[in-house]
């Protein structure tokens, strides 16, 4: 992140009008994406977030609000400009979206079509472009020849032919396989590695927000009701729908009713959840605290990743020995900056 | 240097027609007395009237053989720019009253279903030979060119009337009681109205107003090589060959304008 | 045979040139309605709602026009039409002055059918194309024409086999064509076999041009 | 008015008897055409490769019978058909006479029309019924007859009207109607006002039928 | 599981000719599912997955081999009699296929409409199906006024008004987002337990199976390349693509990349992976190895968790203590039923 702003909404609402009623489908939103940076916009279902994100480059023109691109305002420039402003922008579709009449190579070509170049210099700018998504050798097939992640790995080609500076992907993944996903993720994370494209991406699947995004904006109702470091995301969700989301990636709250419903009480046992965040997970506490403390400590459901390169953990487990020694020992948690939860036994919910 | 012209203008003169007027027309361009007046004729059919005389009043068709004198009368009445001159006489042909279930015309029951033609100037002519046969009378004012079924003054068999295409009467002939069938179409479906009709109209004075014509387009009026149409048409083999091949229902008309105009 | 078909095999030169003047009635009349109904297909489909020139005052003029066009029956087109054949082409009876009543008569038919035809190329492709910065113009020669090709082979194919039917009705201004044959020979004459032979030929113009259509549009689907 | 429209004033029994014989020609017509229509459409469905009932044989029967019969221009159909007429309707002239070859020269037209309004009924849907233990009669009333009843109305309302334009070249055969007022009375005598109304009255039919057809299908779109 | 079979399809082969080739798409399978059992069958797209099952009920007639369905063999069934057979085996899809021409209720009533029954008797039985998926206020709306898990639900409860023995999901959560998905499984579960209805359900997604299912299959062209009770088949995959699905849903192996390329070299220091399966995870080693050995175990990745009642686990974690200590104690584990394995720190992959 260079901290130079690629992309700023300002105050930007949408709205529908069908038939009697109208819809806001974005209201007031403002954001800025940073040079360089990954960019996940999660929510569900209608939330608004292709609506937003086909507002960047003016594919739907916002009801108010402004759309500044690099240091460009897209609404004063006219169709050519706002065309070529559009060059900037890549973006790439659930439904890949590629033209079933010309090839793989003509698809990537399209772009280009307008250019004063020779036809062999397009040509060959298309061929490198599918060289780097590893699909060369089939450029002269069409897009009916090939699967899912294929098709969207020549649209990730033909986004990248104009030099874009931004790439949006709007649900990439949605209708692949989560092995196909991982390989588009991978690409991704490669062009903006080495071609330093800006990347901005919708979903509605959290792992692929930890797999990919360094920031992330959790929508609803045509709002952004939480955004952030995907980090701080994950470890400290503010919002109930940011927490379920981030429940989903982790299986956390599956895992502790089917735990609660099975505990058994007794004296010597608490059963206690714990979240780790950043380096205190690289410190050993478990086998640490079960020697000094001369704890059994029996893992039932554990959790340890590192998303966006910090280590997030997530353990329920049963703590066995003399209760106080049990409550000193989440008193040194805590003050070890763990979030420790003692769970009792009653049936139901419990609010992590 | 006009005659120049109309010199090279004659070198071929498009004749349009329709039906067995069609056929002779092909058979008068390909003689041998064509080539002898030096006339080089194309023919054409066009199947609508209407348009082969507006095509014929602006130029398109030098020349068209198809209408009877009531038609030509008829159209330059109500066409508004365009109008035509007559060339001369070719022929007259009886229109008859045909019947497949009927011997005579006093046969024909009450209530008895009538096809007629379902252009202006074959409707009125078939009206006037129903009258002649006393099986309608018509109104005073009669217009021989224009006049329709509205105009039947009494008709006392409450006859009913369908108004077909006048080309299709050979073909309903079994369907209805009785049709009226011009002369031309008559012989296309191989109907001799001689022998084959229950009733015909007569060829003399009474009917001239149905003799055919030659038309052109008025300002062609006087064009000398258009005129040699008629006296090619009367020429005798040419008759002679009409007469084999239409059984003599054709029957030559040689007469200047001014026999039908008074 | 010459028991079966007596008077076609007489008319050879008749079958002959009626058959010219049938695939020029349907070739020339064809060229001129595809450039007519393609421009107003293409302007209906950029023109309508979600349109990427959509402008409802032109589409409803444009939509109301069409229809406008399509319900007049071709033989009273045939019949009403003769001035404007008469400005265009000179002369209102013949094979050419056909013409102008087929073109009025048959385009607004095909710029429906290409309507269709490109309502069905996949929004989501023009909106890539919109997305990757090309112009109105681009974006309807390089994707709808290119993507909608093939529907648009498929209705060019039905729309020749209809306009055939509408040549048959074009003798009664002079244009001659198989229909004329049939009719105005066979029919009237009662010779029955000319009336069948002409339908045959027709027929078998309907068939290629379906064979034809059918596997140009296989060609083009990739 | 009088001066505008001077023939139409002194024609209005036969103006009102024309728009009757129109009506009923295009209605009795469709009725029967809808019928035959319907079977033939749903016989191409079922039969197709792919369908419930699935026939090459049949199909490729049903396929070439609707397309020979959708390739014989109307104008030949209304001249050749009469001795089926004649069979049928003991007649070949008048109004009812015109109904034979109205509904032979719709009914194919109509049926791969519906052809193509069945086949985009979900076929997910079908096979749900199948694999719900439906039997062919019951999908085809309860499936596909039923998830196609928007685009069979569609269909149905540009049928009508194709057939409105039929009826107009139906005069021939002394059928009457608006098509024959507007030509043997308003063009052959040149009474342009009656032309011109014929016309308009024929257009607030089509109008009219697309109106009807347009809301019948958006209400039974869910 | 009782143990009686209630679907066995023996022998099956399923050939497809297309213009010149003709394609195998279910070779010489052999496929027992008893009743009561939550059947799964996962393979990547064009593995034959849909084919199979729409031989069960004959949507799809098999080339070769037998459907014997409860003790009837499909095969021998007149029309009738077959279709009365489909009856017994509901059956929802990716894209639920309702009829958008139906209500809700509409829809479910839908099978029942050929049945001589009272029209109040049938809409009483599809209300209280609407019950059991929570749909009962929906009756009266449209398909298209619901959303995608809704209509899952309509399709669940139309699939049910047959009273089937049997139910096949075939992809029914692939189009659906992940809580979604999680709330059509567990109606799915519900009705398993409460109806006793056997359910096949075909499946990529390997969480799906895991959080189901009792038995899978795995396929691959056409081929059951391998099978057997979900746990088993999690703790010990034999085949490289089964392995392939394993991993995936458990970050296994992309954790490992991560931590083989971060890791640091250091004497007292061993890099070990552990996989635990069954009881063996509720034994607190971690906490008794390092209280008893004096360990200091450091948990890089771990994903521990509970399927189909069974305990699994994965841990990878330095061990930081004397090298010969260390060696003791993957010993001690390796003989308490734990596969162990030392990772040296050679770059690329490590197989597990
Ligand atoms: N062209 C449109 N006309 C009317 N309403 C629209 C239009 N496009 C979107 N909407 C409405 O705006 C809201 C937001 O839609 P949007 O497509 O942005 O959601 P989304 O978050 O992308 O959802 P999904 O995950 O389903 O793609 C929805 O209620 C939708 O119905
Ligand atoms: N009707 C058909 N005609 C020809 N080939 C078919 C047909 N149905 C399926 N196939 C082929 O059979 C193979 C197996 O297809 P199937 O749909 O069973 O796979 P699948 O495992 O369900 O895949 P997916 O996950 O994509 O649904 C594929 O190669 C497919 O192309
Ligand atoms: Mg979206
Ligand atoms: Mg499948």
């Amino acid at each position: 992140m260079t901290g130079k702003n690629m992309i700023a909404l300002q105050d930007i609402s949408v709205q529908f009008k069908q038939r009697n009623e109208s819809i806001q489908a974005v209201q007031h939103v403002d954001l800025t994406i940073a040079k360089g940076d990954i960019y996940g916009i999660i929510g569900y279902s209608g939330a608004g977030k292709s609506t937003l994100v086909r507002v960047i480059n003016l594919l739907q023109k916002p009801s108010s609000g402004k759309v500044i691109f690099g240091t460009q305002d897209l609404g004063q420039l006219d169709a050519a400009g706002l065309r070529k402003a559009r060059r900037k922008i890549g973006m790439i579709f659930q439904h890949f979206n590629l033209m079933k009449s010309r090839t793989v190579l003509g698809n990537v070509e399209y772009p280009l079509l307008g250019l004063k170049i020779t036809k062999e210099a397009r040509q060959q700018k298309a061929l490198k472009l599918l060289e780097l998504v590893g699909l060369k050798e089939y450029a002269a097939a069409y897009p009916k020849q090939l699967s899912g992640g294929q098709k969207q790995r020549v649209a990730i080609a033909r986004a990248l032919a104009n030099d874009p500076e931004v790439l949006i992907s709007d649900e990439a993944t949605s209708a692949l396989d989560p092995k196909t996903t991982k390989s588009i993720l991978a690409l991704l994370r490669q062009v903006n590695q080495k071609l330093g494209i800006t990347i901005v991406l919708i979903t509605h699947e959290m792992q692929v927000i930890s797999s990919i995004c360094h920031n992330v904006a959790v929508m609803d109702a045509g709002k952004i009701i939480e955004r952030g470091p995907v980090t701080k995301i994950f470890a400290r969700p503010q919002q109930k729908l940011t927490a379920d989301f981030v429940e989903t990636a982790t299986n956390v709250k599956e895992a502790l009713t089917r735990i609660l419903k099975q505990n058994s009480v007794s004296e010597r046992k608490l059963l206690i959840y714990l979240k780790f965040i950043g380096n205190t997970a690289q410190e050993s506490i478990i086998s640490s605290i079960s020697r000094d403390f001369n704890l059994d400590i029996n893992i039932l459901f554990a959790n340890i990743d590192q998303i966006d390169g910090v280590n997030i953990g997530y353990l329920i487990a049963d703590f066995i020995g003399a209760r106080s020694v049990i409550l000193t020992v989440t008193e040194k948690l805590k003050a070890a900056g763990i979030a420790v939860k003692i769970l009792d036994n009653a049936e139901g919910q419990v609010q992590l | 240097h006009q005659v120049n012209s109309q010199q090279t203008k004659s070198a071929t003169i498009t004749v349009g027609s329709m039906g067995s007027d069609y056929a002779i027309w092909q058979h008068i361009a390909k003689s041998a007395e064509a080539k002898k007046l030096g006339l080089k004729i194309k023919v054409k059919q066009v199947t609508d009237g209407v348009q082969l005389n507006k095509a014929t009043a602006e130029g398109s068709i030098d020349v068209n053989a198809f209408q009877s004198w009531t038609y030509y009368v008829a159209f330059n009445k109500q066409s508004k720019s365009s109008k035509l001159a007559a060339l001369g006489t070719t022929y007259m042909e009886p229109m008859g009253i045909y019947s497949k279930k009927y011997q005579k015309v006093k046969d024909i029951p009450d209530g008895a279903t009538i096809a007629v033609a379902d252009n202006p100037s074959q409707q009125a002519r078939g009206l006037v030979l129903l009258q002649k046969a006393g099986l309608i009378k018509l109104k005073k004012n009669f217009d021989v060119a224009l006049g329709s079924i509205n105009d039947i003054a009494s008709n006392p068999k409450k006859l009913k009337f369908k108004q077909i295409d006048d080309t299709t009467g050979p073909r309903v002939l079994h369907t209805v009681d009785a049709v009226l069938i011009s002369n031309t179409v008559a012989l296309e479906g191989h109907l001799h109205v001689l022998s084959d009709s229950i009733y015909h109209e007569a060829v003399d004075q009474s009917t001239k107003a149905n003799i055919n014509i030659l038309a052109t387009a008025k300002k062609n009026k006087n064009n000398e090589n258009y005129k040699k149409l008629v006296t090619l048409y009367h020429e005798k083999s040419i008759q002679k060959y009409i007469k084999d091949k239409y059984y003599g229902t054709k029957v030559n008309v040689a007469k200047p304008l001014s026999y039908i105009e008074k | 045979m010459a028991n079966l078909i007596p008077n076609v095999l007489q008319m050879k030169a008749e079958f002959v040139q009626a058959i010219w003047e049938t695939l020029y009635m349907t070739f020339a009349a064809a060229i001129v309605a595809a450039i007519l109904g393609l421009l107003l297909g293409v302007a209906l489909v950029v023109t309508q709602a979600g349109g990427i020139l959509e402008d409802r005052l032109l589409y409803s003029l444009f939509d109301k026009v069409t229809n406008l066009l399509r319900s007049i029956p071709f033989i009273i087109l045939l019949a009403v039409i003769s001035p404007l054949t008469l400005f265009l082409v000179g002369t209102t009876v013949g094979t050419t002055a056909s013409l102008v009543p087929l073109v009025i008569g048959i385009f607004p038919f095909y710029a429906r059918q290409v309507q269709n035809a490109l309502l069905d190329v996949d929004q989501g492709v023009i909106e890539a194309a919109q997305a990757m910065g090309s112009s109105p113009t681009e974006i309807i020669f390089r994707v709808y024409l290119r993507e909608g090709l093939p529907d648009i082979i498929r209705v060019s194919t039905l729309t020749i086999i209809s306009l055939i039917g509408l040549t048959t009705m074009a003798g009664a201004i002079g244009a001659g064509g198989l229909g004329d044959v049939a009719i105005s020979i066979g029919y009237a004459r009662f010779e029955n076999d000319v009336t069948f032979a002409a339908m045959i030929i027709i027929l078998i113009f309907v068939f290629t041009f379906q064979l034809i259509g059918d596997r140009l549009a296989k060609v083009f689907e990739h």
